[in-house]
């Protein structure tokens, strides 16, 4: 199948990014810049501050030092809701799935902030509350079926194998209609089935619904595979970034990773 | 200024008692992550089996170490048939499990004992002191004196043993990591019982002066809400939070209640504590000693 | 609209398109169609069905699609695709359905054979296959899919989605109001209205030419003999390219204006089954033979008490059960008592979970039906019945009627319908529900229909002495021994499958002086015994080769050899030594046809050495084997088989005669 | 078993997303509430239900039942523990009383409505620290609710009144000129409320309100991210469940025992609603109804019980021995339900209904 995806401009960048915890520093001097449209990744050995890189995008952490530009907005951090509300969706490397809900409720929570009625005509279930309870049902049902979750609708999330969780864990992520969607390890603990499932998915996903995406992924092979640009970090430094063919070539990264067996 | 430090004084000297108490709190939510709501029942259960033992007839030399061996057999028996069964659950089921064992426990002393008042002379009277009288005119009560000092001494005993012996250290270790301890060697059931029965230690001693002073009865079970605050100022895994917290109520609600009880009716005592600990938990959430908590994700 | 004036278009209901035209004006409102998708049954009215239904053929005209063309229609049973039949009909085109699960090369020759042009698939998948099937052979004009998912970027001219098509057939039917109609209007009843190609146990694949006469005959006398109307539900979960499946859930469907149901997926068939609890329901022996088997298998799990409790009330069903349900007098006051609270509490429960509360009737065919197996279905009350006929004849020879049924035999002519046994023992049949002929096979037309209009099954059958007809074998299976005893494999093979343990069996003994047979046990009924006795087991090939599971099978043997022994003629027909094939039979590698009947010959030369083995005295014999999985790659199986003896009965005939 | 589910299929969302999708248990639940609202008074007309079962077992049952609604909100639903449910309902209570006292015509509805939105707004007053703080130390908290608000309202004499004695009589109720004196007449009223409020209680739990409570409950950082904002969910949940005690409050002054005082609302009546959430199933509105019933009926069985030793077996047992065995049995209760189900009555219903849905299959 040929892409013929169309990537854009820059949507979002990172000017000298650093964080740190309590002196421990978890990211340093980070710049690199995600396009519309683009698979990108970042991988780098354990410890290497991919999932701050993560959280710092979507204003979990805010970091000490350095520069956001997104949708041309210059500033010091994200926040959390802000975020959400901009479009960006994410999942987690230990699936953070609302353990007592069942599978539909759990992506019905993706929609909330496209909803719109109040606790008291919710309380009433009349009306306008009614209505956009069943259309974003419907919602939530397109992204079941586009994620071939049918089968485990109503099934409380905490019952289901890990592999099920995280495609769930997807759909409340997808269910936000995101512009940019970032992935923390989509195919960690999986097996070779299940990759290549989470694969399509996430390919269908950039491509479909047209979603920014950026991933942290462990499985080497799998990223090459399906990203456009990797950013690598070692140490919570950027020490390459580029196609996968240029980061599979670069010196720095075969001696910080793919020279270290894991 | 006088009566000011009187109160004071009175403040602090109860003060160490709150911080006896919430030492067995600190005691057993280091080494089991429990916040045991049962501390309350226990020391009016310890009380109530040491004043009925000595009311039918026995010395109070017996009955006090009669009621030591009941209490381990509750902590062996508490740590067998409600935490065990429980050790995997989230905190929250824990603590709610031990509000459910203070009403079984307190179910069980009034049915054993009976629910009356009843008196325990331990032989030191509640006059002023009257050096103090003297010499500064401040009603300093001998009793709580007295209790106090006994109080602090077992405060400093288990401050000790926590940080010097043996099974001091190994409580630390289990209340750092549960596997750690496990790989060192340690039954946690075994550390568990021992951690309950000194609880129940804490909770005899707490029982005798309190009950000795204003009678045994029912109203004992209140020590623990009294501690809960204490708690929250030190942090509810330090122990010199303890007692640095127990302090700072012991005093603050005296004062609050002698200087400020007179302009709203008084009775403050009941929520001033909390009031106080809630500010303070609104600046401070893990509390004066408590170790910051990093949320993951 | 305004030109679609039902009464012009309507005159006589005789060809399928009428039909449905008829059914948009007289009931419009009411369901036609329901598929589940997004979680909720989606329902469409006559009318809207009727609607769809003119778009897509006047968007398939305007493609190009013209009388006496030949539309593909390869998918799973989606609504659509059904309703492109009803499309390809109205212009006097033939819809050839196909089996969605064959192969490229399959589906090749009918393409090629058919002359396809035009292609209505399901999915992405199918198109795949299609693409796959065109780098190399017939060349396909228009192929038109379903379901958009994964087609974006297939830009390929020729490949177009259905939704644009009936787009284009909305304006088309708006531009040209009178053009649908005529062409509707110049169907006739003897016009061929859909090509059925059978899977055919030897040679190619034979298209099956019926008329809109014989269809609507078929489906009218099943219709009137069990009295469906509109208020019935099925389940269309059975592959649209068998006759089955178009008998009920096409003709019948359109005939009597039941709703027909689309389950979500081949994975939820049950739960879609349970959600809809169709009054009408069609399914092969297979399919209840696996509903059975869960039941049990479930039930193993139950407490003690329950299970006592379930199989003292399946002993009240097995005794009056069926009689109950037949209403037939002489059952005791008492039983009909035991068998009220067993309703109660076991059997009303069953029908429900398994989504059988409110089937009024039911119906299998395709295969023989064990009578254990049977009776359960009636004995808890499910009214099950058997039918018989094949592709060429409507799937409507014979049918059991109410009140009327036997176990072993699959119940009286059809209204309208002939049935003669020819001396072979073959079973010959005459009637409207007849093919036309075999697609450009003029010579196998003649074969097939003899003069007299009589039309060759290759059963062979009698009638008892009810004018019940007693199916027993293909006609040119059943020989003899080299005793000169008759020997009917299809019946003993039947007889072994009847065991829940035993998924397929194939029997020899053709010219030879004995019978043996190769057998593959249940992976999930033996499994499942296995894991109750801590038999540790790696897979199938491990499992077949136990010695425990060996003496299961030996012991079914026995059983069936006992059960051939009270028939005087295959008495001699009892299974000597047998053997557990290291394999599962499987169609894609040809040994059963799609239908999953046993391809006899071909076994016989793929596995040569084993039977010369069954036929020595080697108590194992060393096999290796090549098996295709299911993602297309290939790999070899081998394993050194056990041989084992059965023990016979001696004939009972002499003592059941004093 | 009775389950009859095959053919109810569902063609649109709405019936899907009903309260009850199933036949069998629409059919069953309009059973219960046409019992409740008919076949009781009919019982009572005819003298098998008398006014003690009125008094002491039907109309406590569903007012704790709200109270125990409420807390379920907070504590089941999104996950906030609290112990001060008693204290929110003391401010119901007395915050109808002095509506009902100090504006004249006051409709006795809208006093409950505004007690138990003074409820809420203390509710959220006292729901802030749960922005900061998590767990016991959030327990904690709220019993400085509890012992403010009773000692709050024990020494503010305007709240009741300038009574002496603490103690205030709560007003007739009293609806379009008829006077709800009798005790039957009461437990409707009592019926009527709680029905309604449940309905809208079930609404908001199966609607986004509800579903951010639990989203905020099992994973607060993942419903953050996904927009979820924590400050307002919980004070939302704060603010329902106070309303609802504080409703619950206003019924239990007025409905219930008629005269009451701030003490009334002791510590003890939190841990009493809190049992019945732990034992009737936390997150479930069914157990709500259901700890309730149990709570209300044990001491009630408890000394039938021992009347029965005693006169059976002629024992002499010491006075106030049946209340010490209430604590025990309650404290022992707590923990075997948390122990063998946390999630309490309620799905031991659920598990029941399922064994019956899939009957005679085990699963």
């Amino acid at each position: 199948m040929d892409k013929v995806r169309k990537i854009g401009d820059v949507v979002l960048s990172f000017e000298n990014i650093s964080l740190s915890f309590g002196g421990v520093k978890a990211l340093t001097n980070i710049s690199f810049d995600v396009r519309e449209h683009e698979i990108r990744a970042i991988i780098g050995p354990n410890g290497a501050g991919k999932s701050s890189m993560l959280n710092v995008i979507n204003g979990v952490y805010h970091p000490q030092d350095g520069e956001i530009v997104f949708r041309g907005q210059h500033r010091r951090d994200m926040n959390t809701y802000e975020s959400a509300k901009s479009g960006i969706a994410r999942t987690f490397q230990n699936i953070a799935l609302f353990k007592g809900m069942s599978v539909l409720d759990n992506i019905m929570t993706g929609r909330n902030l496209k909803m719109k009625s109040n606790f008291l005509l919710d309380a009433l279930y009349w009306g306008p509350a009614r209505r956009e309870e069943i259309e974003h049902r419907k919602k939530a049902e397109e992204i079941i079926d586009f994620l071939e979750i049918q089968h485990i609708r109503k099934t409380p999330v905490g019952r289901l194998p890990y592999g099920l969780q995280k495609r769930v864990e997807l759909g409340r992520a997808l269910a936000a209609e995101p512009s940019i969607l970032l992935l923390d390890e989509p195919m960690a603990g999986m097996n070779v089935e299940e990759k290549q499932d989470m694969c399509r998915f996430i390919l269908d996903v950039n491509d479909q619904l047209g979603a920014t995406i950026v991933l942290i992924e462990h499985d080497m092979g799998v990223v090459m595979d399906i990203s456009d640009r990797v950013v690598v970090l070692d140490y919570g430094k950027k020490i390459a970034d580029g196609t996968p063919d240029e980061v599979r070539n670069n010196q720095n990264v075969i001696d910080a990773y793919l020279g270290v067996a894991h | 200024m006088q009566f000011f430090f009187e109160v004071l004084i009175a403040g602090l000297l109860s003060g160490v008692m709150y911080s006896l108490v919430a030492l067995g709190f600190v005691l057993i939510y280091k080494a089991s992550g429990v916040f045991n709501f049962a501390q309350g029942s226990m020391v009016y259960f310890a009380a109530l089996t040491a004043v009925g033992l000595h009311d039918k007839g026995l010395s109070l030399w017996l009955s006090v170490p009669l009621t030591m061996v009941v209490m381990v057999v509750l902590a062996l028996l508490i740590e067998k048939i409600v935490l065990r069964p429980l050790v995997a659950q989230p905190e929250i089921s824990l603590f709610m499990a031990t509000i459910g064992l203070s009403f079984f426990i307190e179910g069980l002393a009034q049915a054993i004992w009976g629910a009356n008042v009843r008196a325990l002379d331990l032989g030191i009277e509640d006059v002023p002191l009257e050096w103090v009288l003297e010499k500064a005119n401040m009603a300093i009560s001998q009793f709580d004196l007295i209790a106090a000092g006994i109080a602090t001494v077992l405060v400093a005993t288990l401050a000790l043993f926590f940080s010097r012996t043996k099974i001091g250290r190994a409580l630390r270790a289990v209340a750092d990591d549960h596997q750690a301890a496990l790989s060192i060697g340690i039954p946690l059931q075994h550390i568990w019982g021992i951690v309950w029965s000194v609880a129940g230690f804490v909770a005899l001693v707490a029982g005798l002066l309190w009950g000795s002073r204003n009678g045994v009865q029912f109203a004992l079970t209140f020590v623990a809400l009294k501690a809960l605050p204490v708690l929250i100022l030190g942090g509810f895994t330090s122990v010199p939070g303890a007692i640095v917290g127990g302090l700072i109520i012991g005093a603050s609600e005296k004062l609050a209640e002698v200087f400020l009880g007179p302009y709203v009716g008084g009775g403050l005592e009941g929520w001033f504590p909390y009031v106080l600990a809630l500010l303070f938990l609104l600046i401070r959430p893990e509390g004066l000693f408590g170790e910051k908590i990093i949320r993951r994700i | 609209m305004a030109a679609s004036s039902p009464d012009k278009v309507v005159g006589t209901l005789d060809t399928f398109p009428h039909l449905l035209l008829n059914h948009a004006r007289v009931r419009g409102d009411r369901p036609a169609t329901r598929e589940k998708d997004l979680g909720i049954w989606q329902t469409w009215s006559w009318r809207q069905v009727a609607e769809e239904t003119r778009a897509m053929a006047c968007g398939l005209s305007a493609l190009g699609f013209k009388r006496g063309d030949n539309l593909a229609i390869v998918g799973d049973n989606r609504p659509r695709l059904y309703w492109a039949m009803c499309a390809a009909q109205m212009l006097g085109g033939v819809p050839v359905p196909l089996y969605q699960d064959a192969v490229a090369q399959e589906m090749a020759y009918v393409l090629e054979n058919a002359g396809i042009k035009f292609a209505i698939v399901e999915d992405q998948e199918q198109v795949d296959k299609l693409l796959e099937i065109m780098g190399n052979g017939p060349a396909l004009n228009h192929i038109l899919y379903d379901d958009p998912r994964g087609m974006r970027h297939y830009t390929q001219p020729y490949i177009q989605s259905l939704d644009e098509v009936i787009e284009m057939g909305r304006i088309h039917d708006r531009t040209q109001p009178d053009f649908l109609d005529g062409e509707i209007a110049l169907g006739r009843p003897g016009d061929v209205a859909v090509m059925l190609y059978t899977s055919g146990t030897t040679g190619k694949p034979k298209g099956v030419c019926q008329t809109h006469a014989s269809f609507i005959t078929a489906a009218q006398s099943g219709v009137e003999f069990d009295h469906l109307g509109p208020q019935d539900d099925i389940l269309s979960y059975l592959p649209m390219a068998w006759v089955g499946d178009h008998l009920f859930s096409y003709a019948q469907a359109m005939v009597a204006g039941f709703t027909i149901n689309c389950p979500e997926s081949g994975d939820t068939v049950l739960t879609d089954l349970r959600e809809i609890g169709p009054t009408y329901y069609f399914a092969p022996p297979r399919v209840f033979e696996n509903l059975l088997t869960t039941v049990m298998i479930r039930m193993e799990d139950a407490s003690a008490i329950k299970r006592r409790m379930f199989h003292a009330f399946m002993a009240v069903a097995r005794r009056c059960g069926a009689e109950i349900l037949d209403g037939k007098p002489g059952v005791s006051a008492a039983d009909r008592l035991l068998y009220a609270l067993g309703n109660l509490c076991v059997y009303g429960p069953l029908r429900n979970v398994l989504g059988m509360s409110r089937i009024r009737v039911a119906y299998t065919a395709g295969a023989a039906i064990g009578p254990d197996l049977f009776r359960f279905y009636r004995s808890i009350g499910v009214n099950l019945k058997q039918l018989y006929g094949s592709t060429e004849t409507c799937a409507a020879v014979c049918l059991q009627p109410d009140g009327e049924i036997k176990f072993d035999s699959v119940g009286k002519p059809a209204p309208g319908v002939e049935v003669r046994i020819a001396d072979n023992g073959e079973v010959l049949v005459r009637g409207k529900m007849l093919l036309k002929e075999y697609y450009r096979r003029p010579e196998d037309t003649a074969e097939a229909i003899d003069h007299e209009g009589f039309f060759h099954t290759g059963d062979a059958g009698f009638f008892d002495e009810d004018g019940h007809l007693k199916i027993i074998d293909r006609a040119k299976d059943v020989g003899k021994l080299a005793s000169g005893d008759l020997f009917a494999p299809n019946y003993i093979e039947n007889k072994l499958k009847f065991v829940s343990y035993i998924k397929e069996a194939v029997a020899f003994g053709q010219g030879l002086d004995k019978v043996c047979a190769f057998i593959n046990i249940d992976l999930g009924a033996v499994g499942n015994w296995a894991e109750r006795r801590n038999i540790a087991y790696s897979g199938y090939t491990d499992l077949a080769q136990k010695a425990e599971v060996y003496e299961l099978i030996r012991q079914c043997v026995e059983d069936a050899n006992a059960d051939l022994a009270h028939d005087p003629m295959l008495c001699a027909s009892q299974v000597q030594r047998f053997l557990i094939l290291h394999k599962e039979l499987d169609p894609d590698d040809d040994e059963l046809t799609r239908t999953r009947k046993v391809r006899r010959g071909f076994i016989g030369e793929k596995y040569r050495v084993l039977i010369d083995a069954l036929y020595s005295e080697k108590r194992s014999q060393f096999i290796e084997t090549q098996v295709r999985f299911e993602d297309g790659r290939s790999g070899m199986i081998s394993a050194d088989l056990r041989i084992m003896e059965a023990r016979t009965t001696p004939s009972q005939a002499v003592k059941k005669a004093a | 078993m009775f389950y009859r589910e095959a053919g109810q299929f569902k063609s649109s969302y709405a019936a899907d997303s009903q309260i009850f999708p199933i036949r069998q248990d629409r059919i069953g639940f309009g059973l219960i509430i046409a019992f409740a609202f008919l076949g009781v008074p009919l019982l009572a007309a005819l003298g098998i239900v008398s006014n003690y079962t009125f008094t002491a077992i039907l109309t406590p049952f569903l007012i704790f039942s709200l109270a125990a609604l409420g807390l379920n909100i907070l504590t089941g639903y999104a996950g906030q523990l609290s112990l001060g449910t008693a204290a929110f309902m003391a401010v119901g209570a007395f915050g109808a009383y002095n509506f009902m006292l100090r504006i004249d015509g006051m409709p006795i509805l809208l006093a409950f409505i505004l007690g138990g939105l003074c409820a809420a707004a203390v509710g959220i007053v006292f729901g802030l620290p749960s922005l900061r703080i998590r767990g016991f130390y959030l327990a904690a908290s709220t019993l400085a609710t509890q012992f403010f608000v009773v000692w709050f309202v024990t020494k503010v004499g305007w709240f009741t009144n300038y009574s002496t004695s603490g103690v205030i009589s709560a007003q007739k109720i009293r609806m379009f000129g008829y006077t709800f004196n009798s005790s039957m007449s009461k437990y409707l009223f009592v019926l009527g409320v709680v029905s309604v409020l449940t309905l809208l209680a079930k609404n908001m739990v199966r609607t986004n309100i509800g579903r951010s409570w639990m989203a905020i409950r099992d994973m607060d950082m993942a419903a953050e991210v996904i927009g979820f904002r924590p400050m307002r969910t919980k004070l939302m949940a704060f603010a329902v469940s106070s309303f609802y005690c504080g409703v619950a409050g206003a019924l239990f002054a007025y409905a219930y025992l008629g005269t009451v005082e701030p003490e009334g609302f002791n510590l003890d009546l939190s841990f009493r609603i809190l049992f019945m959430v732990i034992i009737g199933g936390a997150g479930s509105i069914l157990g709500s109804f259901l700890g309730s019933a149990f709570i209300v009926l044990l001491p009630i069985f408890l000394n039938i019980f021992l009347l029965f030793l005693e006169t059976s077996l002629h024992l002499e047992l010491p006075s106030g021995i049946s209340s010490s065995i209430e604590l025990m049995v309650f404290g022992g209760l707590i923990i075997f339900f948390l122990i063998v189900e946390p999630h309490g009555l309620a799905r031991l219903w659920q598990i029941g209904k399922e064994k019956l849905r899939l009957w005679p299959f085990p699963h």
